[in-house]
Parts: C-alpha cells; structure tokens; sequence
C-alpha cells in the first residue's frame, strides 16, 4: 500500500545538490575554452563540447536518480542550495539552486537531446569553416539552458535567460553573411526583449513585494506560501491581485519566448540559423524555456485558486496557448519550407503546452512539453537530414520519393510525425496531448479551448500528412541524387525515435507516472484509469480527429505529385485564405505597420529634436565659451605671461651669477664643505665655551 | 695625557690627511682614498669612544665601526665601479678634467 | 707517560724558559713557540716538496729525483743551497723596493696564519677568540704580496699573472670563508680551540669530526676546492700557467726570493691544510678513542701531510682550467652551494637529534648537487670564451 | 700611553700621508694598506678585536685590492709627468689644515669633559665574538638586516655600473 507512503517535503542539501552548479558549468567552461582555440581544431573543438555535455549528462543522471530514490521512499525530494550575491542596505540579493523532479527532468531531457543534437551537428556542421565558433555557441546554449532550470532564483534564472536570449541570437545569425539570417537574428533578439521586458517588471514587482527571489528557501521563499498570501492581499489594477499581476507580467516574458501568439514572429524567421541549431533551441529546449518557468512558478500563478477552479492568470496562458495553437497550426498549413511548416508546428504544440499549463496543471504541460522535445528534435533532424541529402534544398515542393532514397530518415520522421501528430496509443504524443485535451474537457471557465486545441490536432494531423506526403512520396521534383546522410546524423535520430514511442509509456492515464512524479505522489498502476468516465470517449474523439486529419491529408497530397510551379490544391480551391495563411496572416505586415512604423516616426522626431532643439542649444554654449576662452587668451598673452617672462629673466640671470660657483670640479665643492664643517664645529666650541 | 685624547687625536689626524688627500690630489681613485682614510678615521673615534666610554659592555661603539666598515666596502666597491666607467667614457681619472657638470 | 708524550713540546719549553728572569718569561715562550713553527715548516716544505717531485714523478711514469743521497732524499737541501747561491736578478725598471718587499711580505703574513692553528693538546701560540677571523684576515692580505710581486715586475706575464692570481683569490675567498661558517655556526664560536674541542668527542670509539655529517661533508669538499684554488694549485694553477705565463706572478724573480716565494706557497698550502684539518677533521683528536694515546700532536701533523699528499695526488691527476670556467665554477657552483650548504648547516642545527636530520640534509646537498651539476656546469653553459681571436 | 700606542699611531700616520702624497698611485695604494694595517693594530690595541680584524679582513683583503684593480684598470698604475696634484692645492690644504685644528683644539679643549680619569685607561671590556654576535642579532638586528640590503644593492650596482657595455664589447 504505497498511499501510506506519506509525501513529506524533505528539505536538506544532499552531495549532489551541492555540485549541481557544475552541470552548467562545465559546458559554459568548456565554450570558453574552445572560444580560445584555433580555427583549425574542429576534432578538439567537437571533442570539448560533447564531452562537457556527456558530463553533465551524467551529473544530471545523478541527479534524476537521487531525486526519483527520494521519491521511491516517499518523499518529494525539494532540495535548494542558497547562498546571497550581495548586500545592500539591509536586504539581501540571494541566489541558489534548486533540485526538484521538475528540474530533475528538465535537466535529463536538455542534457540528453542536446548531446544527441552536438553529435548530429558533429556531421551535419562537418563542411562549415567556422566549426569551432558553431560549437562555442552550442555549449554556451546548453550551459545557460541548464542553468535557467537549475535556477532556485528568478533572478539567477533571468541571467541564464538572457544568456539564453544571447547565444540563440548568435547561433540564428550564425551565418550573418546571409541578410536573412542577420535580420532573422535581430527580430528574435528584439522579439523576446519585448516579452523579456515584462518579464523583468515582473520580477522586480516581486521582489519589491516578497523582498527575495529565491522560489523556495524553506518557507520564506518568494512562490512560498507565505509570500503568495502577501501578494493575495495586495491588489493591483483590473481587480487583479498582486500575484495574477505578477503572474502575467512573467507569463508575458515566458510567450516571448515561447513564441506564443502575439511574439511568435521571430520562431518562424529563425529558421535561418543551422538546422542543429533549429532543433536545440527552437524544438528541444530554449522555446520550452518559456514553458518550464511557467511551471516553475506555478504556485504564483495558482495562487487563490479555489479547489478545481483556476486564476485569472491561468485563464489568460489557456487561452493565448490554445489560440496560439490553433492559429500556428493554420498558419503551417500554407508553408512550403520544411523548417517553416515545423516551426510553425513547434508553435502550435507550444500552445498546447501552455493551454496544457493552463488548464491541467504543471504535469500535463511539461509531460508535453517533454515527449514533444523528443519528436520534434527528431523531426527538426530528420528535416536536417533532408535538406542534407538535398543539397540544402528546404523548398518541399522541390523534393519527394525521398523514402527510397533516405530509408533510415523517412523512418524515423515518419515516427516523429505519427507522434507529433497524436496517433493513437502508439505514440508519446497522442498520450500527452491526450492529456491535455482531458484537461481542457474538464475546464471549469469555457469549453472554448477544448474545441480550438481539437481543432488544432486535426489540422497538425493534416499540415504534417502534407509535408511527408510532399517530402518523400512521389516522383522525385529537382534535387537529384540525394543521398543519405552519415551515421553520425542517422544514429541521434534512430535514439531520438526510439524515445519518441517509449516515452509515452510513463504517461498513460493507467499508469500516470510521470504526473504523480512530478506531485509527488505515488504511481500506481490501475487499468481502471482508462474507465474514467469520458475518459474513452475523450480518446476515441481524438483518435477520429487524427485519423481524419491524416486521411484529409493523404487524399488532397499523397502520391500526387505536383510541380512547384503549379498551384497548392487548396490555392486552387480556395486561393484568398490561401494566400492570407501562405503570407502569415500578415502579422509582420501589421507589426511593420503599426510598431515599426511608430518607432521609425518616432525615431525621426527624436532625430529633429536632436539637431535642432539640443543641437541649437550645444553651439549655444560652445559659442559662448569659445568667447571666454578668446578673453582668457588675451588676458594669458598680456597679463600674465609678461610678468611671468619678467620673472623668469630676473631668474635666469641671479641663476648664471650662481653657476659661476658651479664650476663642475668635484674637490671645489669638498673644500667648501669642509671649509662649512669648520666654520659649524669653531661655532659649536664657541657656544660651549660660553 | 688621557689615552682617549691620543687616540682622538690621532684619528684627527689622519681625518686631515685623508681629507687633504681627497681635496688635492686629481686622481679620482685616490680622491677615494682619502675618503677611505677619513671613513677609518672615524671609525678609529669610534672604537675609542667604546672603549673608554662609560658603558663598553654595550657595545654601541663597536657596532656602529663593524657597520660603517661594511658600508664603506660598499661605498669603496661602487666608487671604484663609477670610476671606471668614467674612464671608459673619457679615458682620463682627472677630476679637474671631469667638469662637465658645471652650471 | 702519555701525558708527558703527548705534552712533551709544551713540557719543553716551559723548561727552558724557566731559565730566564720571569718578567721575560712570556714574551721568551711566545718567541720560542715561533721560533718552533718557523723551524718545523719548513722542513716540512722540503719533505714535501721531495715528496711532490717524487710522487709525480711516479704518476708520470718516471723517477723523481734519484740522485742526492739516498733515493735522492737530499735533493731539497741541494735545492734549497742552489737558490741560496744563485745570483739575484732585479729587472732594470722593476720597482725595487716593492719587487723586494712582495717575498718578504708573503712569508711573514704566511706564517702569522700559524699563530691561531691548535697543533696539539695546549700547543696553540695565541688562543685568541676570533682565532679562524683573524687566520682569513691574515689569509687575505697575501694577494696583496701576489699583487706586489706582479706588479713591481714590468713585466707583462708577471702582471697578467698577479692579475689573475689576484681575481681568483678573491673569487675563492668567499666560498673558503662560507665554508667554515657553517661549522663556526655548529659549535658557536670562532675559536679554533674550541672548534677542536667540540669535535674531540667520541660515541663507539667513532670520533665526531664535523666530516662525518653531511653537511660538514660538503664543507670539507667545497672548503678544499676553494683551498686549492686559493693556494694557486692545480688545476686551478692559471697564475703561474706555464705554457702560457713563464711563470705567472714571480716570472722575474730568481734566487732567494723565488725560493722565498716557494716556500711561501708551501708554508700557506700546509696552513690552509691545517686549517681544514682543525675545521672538519678534528684538529689533533684521534681518529679512534682507542687511539688516544698517540700523541696528539702526531696527529695534527699526520692530517696536515695528508692534506699535503691529496693535494699532490690532484695535482698529478687534473688538467688545468681555462680562466672563464675557472671564474663560473667559482661564482655559479661553489658559492650557491656552500650559502646552501650554510642553510642545511643550521638546518642541522635545529632538527635536533634523530636520523631524520641526517636523510633531510643529505637528500638536499645531493639534490642541489645533482641539479647544479647538471644544468649549472654544462659546457654549453659555460659561455663564451672570455678572450677574443687576433683579426 | 704606551711606547706600542705610539709606535703604530707614527706607523698608521705615515702610512696614511705616504698615501696621500706619493707620486706613484700604485705606491699610494700600497701606503694605504699600511695605514690600514696600523689602524687595524691601533683597533687590537684598544681590544677591539673583532672590529680589528674585520678591518684587515674588509680594507687590506677587499678595498685595498679593490683600489689597485681599479688602478690597474684605469692605467693609472704608470707614474703621470705632469703634477699630480689638481689646480689650487694649497686651498685644500689649508681646508684640511683647518679642520685639523678645529678638531684637534675641540679634542684637547674637552679632555678634561672626556671620560675616565686621565692616564689611567680604564680595565678592559670582557667582550666575546659571542657577544658581539648575540648583539648583532639581537640588539642591532635591524641595522645588521639593513646593511645587508645595502651590501646587496651595492653588489649589483656596483656589477652594473662597472659592467662593459654590450655593443662596447662587440
């Protein structure tokens, strides 16, 4: 009887919480280190970069083992490491790290897609001059990446964010020869500053209420329950409280980062970067960033939750997620760039997540965020792959047939697609967003989202039918001769593919083991779980909706093979939404539109300011000094250089009456001395005499 | 007459032989031996004074000649390095004709 | 009867003295006593000087001299009748006075070095208190003399000679004067008395000469090289290279100040000889406790003919230096080693009994030895040649 | 005072003036030893032992060599023809002439102030070279510490000052 099992906290410090700092560590050093090399050490370069990461992938190994013993012995292992930055007046700024299932996890997941990932770029980077700045970056990502999870602190955790912002900016503009990949670069950079914005309010409005930053420091931490009752009671504008407040101000950062809906401009643009890159930080980990601090700060924006019911802020991450889905999801339908349709996918799924966060609970949303790291890293490889064997061709309508050509890839994206698209009970997909559908059925404010996230998975069932149907069934269209790609790219994606089935296991509602893993509760297998009640009819909705999607698909594209040139089946049918969706429905037309058009008004104003109103009033001043200095110079010239040059001439001349006694022979001097001595010694006789 | 005053005395002396010495003769070396004789002379005061002051057991006299003994090895080793260079540069250990200090 | 064997010198000349009124009595025992050494060494000198020609002689494949009496035993008597009646040349612008004052003034300054060395039980002429101060400081005045000499002469050999005679003999004093500090800082005291006394102590009839420790050890080696080096001998005998000065410092001189000189630089090697003998080989104890009834005088001298034939030995054995490695094997291996030796000494001093002070001590001399040795003395680190080719 | 006193105070005195006033400069040096060598006796005659021979350890083993070198070096070793002398000598004469006098006049003027009775030295100081050393490292530590210093810096200096120039000994 695991129930009698009880869950206690358990708070100390244990060996390996102690040096949990070095599993960031080891990776920013090692980027150090290669950042010192030399062009031409790529072996070394590779070498360094994936060894750090094995090691940590090891330490978070340790880790996720220590904590999941402590939870075998029925404890939710929460344990923080704190220690204080510095001083000023008499608060303190503290900094710590946390170890705790969530991180735990986190930790496993990024260490290990991103060591599958440094090995993929091992041979997909193996022709590019600038190997060793590729894996700089790379191991820099993963070390800031790791240290926002192991963060115990909103502050540590917005460094580590930042550096996270920084090393994706430098890793999309990795070939800033091309434009694109510049501009595309700067857009996430300046996207996510936007979000990131909010985010820092945020953080500064809660340590102005909490006056810490620590999330957990034995009850005084700020997303303690004794903090949240502070911020409860305050209340803030729109009859929020200081929490929700806080809540969405955070949530703000946490969709810039996560491209959810209004910030999601830059993840489709940052595609440019390498395909490794894509697949880290735009699949795999950084875009989950945002997710992960949503669930990390959980208790925040729970907080005053009633028993079943939700906040306001909760309420606002469901809908922007699941709109977002829906809208992404649109979206890729209309693309024809394959990282584009991905990036649009990582989207959408980005806003199951959130809505995941939103109505189920931490569990759900990281359950998905996890399976879906695995198979859209795999996607996002195998996409590499392709255009690998293409000759860097991204055009889907440019390509096809590609399953004789490339076996092990379309094996392998032909899982990742099935899981991402949710196909029953097979896949770790369908499990997770199972879970998030069940969540959303159960929803206490609207039904509203439960239809829209339906919606969303029909239409993910049917961009991606499309896309493989377009990438690998069918007559080959350009791109001769592909070839496959080696094995150090094929064996990450088989692991990869591996994961993406098996992971579902840990999920199902009869053995929901991750959730009460990660609550920290007991797992217990009961078949009873599929009897819930709607439970069934729940995943047999989604089932439907899968199937439709793909057959949906596989009728308008499969194994019809269309010219570039000619128009998309759609396009024919129904070519003005077409065109609305194959243009992004314009959201970067209204930014430029709106946003970047105030600023270049702005920037104008500010430029006529500068030259005429401060400009004015600087030759002002100069002008008036340069006269000043005009009646210095005369007064200097005329006053006191005169006397000066008097003086000197006085000088000079008492001077040469004096050399004469210089007259350089040393004995002339030693007389006079002695003749001093003399003259000192009769005085003092005399003195004594008297 | 008092043991003292002879040696005073004849430290005197030789204080005004060195000195001489040092005042008149145009070798630089010896110019530096004279300074050597003044530097014993003193010394010679020194040792005296020690041992026919009040409190000999102190040794403060006897310190003070061991040290400017030690000091004046120093001062002969870098007077004699600077003497040479000198030479090297002019070739001549004349002091009458080292005047280029002059004002 | 031992005792009176082992006093009978001092026995001696109380004796004689005691005919004379006692107010003269101290002044006629010191002159007796130096009467005593300036008869005693040099005979010695003419035995070794047999001895030298004839050992060479024999580690040159050859007889020595063989002629004068027996086994030539006389040839030093001959030698010396020979320079008595040579004529005595002085170079035309030599500076006589000077030319004639250098001899006098080495012998004189050599055998006041004798003043201070206890040659036996009670057979010290001054036991002054800073007697091994007052042996260097007498030591150190004989460059002058070598410079005297080198100079007076005009001549070019004479003066290159004196030079390097006299560059040397500074470069070599310090570590000779380091050397013996370490055992001045072991028994405390400048004395040489003293320092034999504090040696003269025997455990399991083994004596506890200061040899016998590891950094007294390294003392003697270094107080000896620094010894030859003083005394002009081989190898480091540039002063008076043959093949490239005539003779070094005393090339023009001939008859009885030659001799003068020869004698000077036998008297000083026996001095230097006692010296090291009272300073590291226990002056006149015995070398075994079971041996106390020899005389103790016997054994000072044993030491110092020793010393004698070792420097005979090296003499015959070792090439000659060149000048530059002769001045680096000074400044950059002897000195560093015996200022460290100086450290293990005190060293030594503070660890207290134990076999660990012995480990330690050794370990580092021979560390520092290795070490020195190997990167200090290689040729390529000699540099290059202090002389420069006629082009 | 003793016949001795006097004997080596003549002795230190003419070996001082010889130095000073002989024509030959390695003859002064030579003077100067002498000098050095009465004093050093007049040190042993005031039972200064260890201060006496210090002094013929340092002056007549290192200074006085120290000065002929340098003679030689410079070749000044060669009597010069012309006056050896510098310009005006009789002012530094009567300089040192002068200093004499104010110094002897102080001396006498104060003997009757000098300590100890006159005629009669007073006993002689039992001092060791172990006392004198136990001062030197205890009472005169410091003074010991910053001689050696100045002992070092002077070693260098006077290396470096005397040194040939590298291009000079091209």
């Amino acid at each position: 009887m695991q129930e009698t099992i009880s869950f206690t906290p358990q708070l100390g410090t244990s060996a390996i919480t102690g040096i949990l700092w070095l599993i960031p560590a080891v990776p920013i050093l090692a980027s150090g280190v290669i950042a010192l090399l030399k062009q031409p050490k790529r072996r070394t370069a590779a070498t360094l970069a994936i060894g750090s990461l094995a090691f940590s992938l090891i330490l978070a190994l340790i880790a996720f083992a220590h904590v999941l013993s402590g939870w075998a012995h029925g404890h939710a292992v929460r344990e923080t490491l704190n220690f204080t930055w510095f001083q000023f007046g008499r608060t303190n700024v503290d900094l710590g790290w946390v170890l705790d299932p969530l991180s735990a996890v986190m930790l496993v997941m990024v260490t290990f897609v991103g060591l599958l990932i440094f090995i993929y770029s091992t041979g997909y980077m193996a022709h590019d001059e600038n190997y060793t700045r590729f894996f700089c970056f790379l191991s820099l990502f993963a070390g800031a990446m790791l240290g926002v999870v192991i963060a115990n602190s909103l502050l540590l955790l917005f460094m580590f964010w930042e550096l996270v912002g920084l090393t994706s900016y430098l890793l999309i503009g990795f070939w800033y020869l091309k434009p694109s990949a510049a501009a595309a670069a700067k857009k996430a950079f300046l996207t996510t500053r936007v979000g990131d914005v909010f985010f820092l309010l945020g953080i500064v409005w809660l340590f102005g209420d909490t006056g810490t930053l620590l999330f957990y420091n034995s009850g005084a931490g700020s997303i303690e329950s004794h903090a949240l009752l502070g911020l409860l009671i305050e209340r803030s504008a729109f009859g929020l409280s200081a929490a929700g407040a806080i809540g969405l101000l955070i949530f703000a950062g946490a969709a810039g980062k996560s491209g959810q809906f209004p910030l999601h401009v830059w993840l489709p643009d940052a595609m440019e970067g390498p395909t490794p890159v894509s697949a880290l930080i735009h699949a795999a980990t950084m875009v989950a960033a945002g997710v992960y601090l949503i669930a990390r700060v959980y208790p925040l924006m729970q907080a005053g939750a009633l028993a079943g019911g939700t906040t306001t802020a909760l309420t606002v991450v469901t809908w922007v997620g699941a709109f977002t889905a829906v809208f992404a999801a649109l979206i890729a339908v209309a693309q024809n760039d394959i990282k584009r349709i991905l990036a649009y996918s990582t989207v959408s799924q980005l806003g199951y997540m959130m809505a995941g966060l939103g109505m189920g609970g931490v569990a759900v949303g990281m359950f998905h965020l996890i399976t879906h790291a695995f198979f859209k890293a795999l996607l996002f490889m195998g996409a590499g792959s392709v255009i690998h064997g293409c000759h860097e061709e991204q055009d889907v309508r440019r390509m096809g047939g590609l399953k004789s050509d490339m076996p092990v890839t379309f094996i392998t994206y032909a899982i990742g697609m099935l899981a991402l698209c949710g196909f029953p009970l097979l896949f770790s997909g369908f499990w997770s967003k199972d879970g998030i559908l069940e969540a959303a059925e159960h929803f206490s404010v609207s039904k509203g989202p439960f239809y829209m996230l339906v919606l969303g998975a029909l239409l993910t069932a049917f961009y991606m039918t499309r896309q493989v149907s377009y990438v690998f069934f069918g007559v080959n269209r350009g791109a001769k001769n592909a070839h496959e790609s080696p094995t150090s790219m094929t064996v990450p994606l088989g692991i990869l593919a591996f994961f993406a089935i098996a992971l579902g296991a840990v999920g199902t509602p009869a053995w929901p083991w991750f959730r009460s893993f990660l609550d920290g509760r007991a797992a217990t297998l009961e078949w009873s779980g599929f009897s819930e009640p709607g439970l069934a009819a729940l995943m047999v909705t989604s089932s439907l909706v899968v199937f439709l999607g793909l057959g949906l698909g596989w009728w308008l594209y499969g194994n019809r093979s269309p010219q570039p040139e000619d128009p998309d089946v759609l396009e024919s049918a129904a070519p003005v939404p077409w065109a609305w969706l194959r243009d992004r429905l314009y959201i970067d037309e209204v930014y430029t539109a709106t946003v970047i058009a105030f600023y270049g008004w702005w920037a104008r104003v500010a430029d006529w300011l500068d030259r005429r109103v401060w400009g004015g009033a600087v030759a002002v001043v100069a002008w008036a000094f340069g006269l000043w200095a005009q009646l210095n110079r005369f007064l200097d010239t005329n006053v006191v250089d005169g006397s000066f040059d008097k003086s000197c001439e006085e000088l000079s001349t008492g001077g040469g009456l004096l050399s004469r006694m210089q007259s350089g022979r040393v004995q002339t001097y030693l007389r006079l001395l002695a003749l001093a001595v003399v003259a000192l010694a009769a005085i003092l006789i005399w003195s004594s005499r008297a | 007459m008092n043991p003292l005053t002879g040696y005073l005395l004849v430290a005197a002396l030789l204080f005004a032989i060195g000195l001489a010495g040092a005042l008149t003769r145009r070798n630089a070396i010896l110019v530096l031996v004279g300074i050597e004789l003044m530097l014993n002379a003193a010394n010679l005061n020194l040792i005296a004074f020690w041992r026919y002051g009040p409190h000999p057991e102190l040794l403060t006299g006897m310190m003070f000649a061991i040290f400017s003994i030690a000091v004046a090895a120093a001062e002969a080793a870098v007077g004699l390095g600077l003497v040479i260079q000198i030479h090297r540069h002019a070739h001549t250990t004349d002091l009458d004709a080292m005047s280029r200090m002059k004002g | 009867m031992i005792e009176k064997a082992d006093q009978v010198f001092v026995l001696l000349s109380h004796w004689l003295v005691s005919f004379l009124p006692s107010a003269l009595q101290p002044a006629a025992a010191v002159l007796l006593s130096v009467v005593a050494i300036i008869v005693t060494f040099p005979a010695l000198f003419a035995i070794s000087v047999l001895l030298e020609r004839k050992g060479l002689g024999r580690m040159q494949n050859r007889y020595g001299p063989n002629r004068v009496g027996p086994f030539g035993i006389f040839q030093p008597v001959a030698d010396g009748v020979k320079a008595l009646i040579k004529e005595d040349i002085v170079p035309f612008r030599a500076d006589a006075v000077v030319h004639f004052l250098a001899p006098v003034f080495l012998v004189v300054v050599v055998f006041m070095g004798y003043a201070v060395l206890p040659m036996g039980r009670n057979m010290t002429l001054v036991n002054m208190d800073a007697g091994l101060l007052f042996f260097f400081a007498i030591g150190a005045s004989t460059e002058l003399s070598v410079f005297m000499a080198g100079w007076s002469s005009r001549n070019k050999y004479s003066l290159l000679g004196a030079m390097r005679a006299v560059a040397q003999m500074i470069s070599y004093e310090v570590p000779l004067l380091m050397s013996s500090v370490a055992v001045v800082m072991i028994t405390g005291s400048l004395s040489l008395g003293k320092i034999v006394d504090a040696q003269n102590r025997y455990t399991y009839g083994l004596p506890h000469w200061y040899v016998f420790t590891p950094w007294g050890f390294a003392g003697f080696v270094l107080f000896a090289i620094a010894a030859m080096a003083e005394t002009n001998r081989s190898p480091f005998d540039l002063p008076e290279g043959e093949s490239e000065l005539v003779a070094g410092y005393f090339t023009e001189y001939s008859g009885f100040k030659f001799a003068l000189f020869f004698l000077g630089e036998y008297v000083g090697m026996m001095g230097i000889s006692g010296l090291a003998a009272t300073l590291f080989l226990g002056g006149w104890s015995a070398p075994f406790s079971w041996l106390g009834w020899v005389p103790s005088w016997f054994w000072f001298f044993a030491k110092v003919m020793l010393a004698m034939c070792i420097f005979i030995w090296v003499r015959g054995t070792l090439p000659r230096l060149r000048q530059d490695q002769l001045m680096n094997f000074a400044w950059k291996f002897v000195l560093p080693l015996t200022f460290l030796n100086l450290m293990v000494a005190g060293l030594w001093r503070f660890m207290g009994e134990g076999w660990l002070r012995w480990l330690v001590c050794s370990a580092i001399l021979l560390l520092a030895y290795t070490l020195m040795g190997r990167n200090g003395m290689r040729s390529d680190h000699i540099g290059p040649r202090s002389y420069r080719y006629a082009d | 005072m003793s016949i001795v006193f006097y004997v080596i105070a003549g002795l230190s005195v003419a070996g001082a003036l010889a130095a000073v006033l002989l024509k030959n400069t390695v003859h002064c040096a030579l003077a100067l030893t002498l000098a050095f060598a009465g004093l050093a006796l007049l040190f042993l005659e005031l039972d200064a032992q260890f201060a006496g021979f210090a002094q013929i350890l340092v002056y007549i083993g290192a200074v006085a060599i120290l000065v002929v070198f340098a003679i030689l070096l410079t070749r000044g070793s060669e009597t010069p023809h012309e006056t050896v002398y510098s310009r005006n000598p009789l002012v530094g004469l009567v300089t040192a002439a002068a200093i004499f006098a104010v110094l002897g006049w102080a001396v006498l003027h104060s003997s009757q102030a000098l300590p100890g009775p006159a005629g009669t030295p007073t006993a002689e100081p039992q001092v060791t070279v172990m006392d004198i050393g136990n001062a030197l490292m205890g009472r005169y530590v410091l003074p010991l510490e910053i001689v050696a210093l100045l002992l070092t810096a002077a070693l260098i200096g006077a290396v470096i000052v005397a040194m040939h120039e590298k291009e000079a000994a091209r």
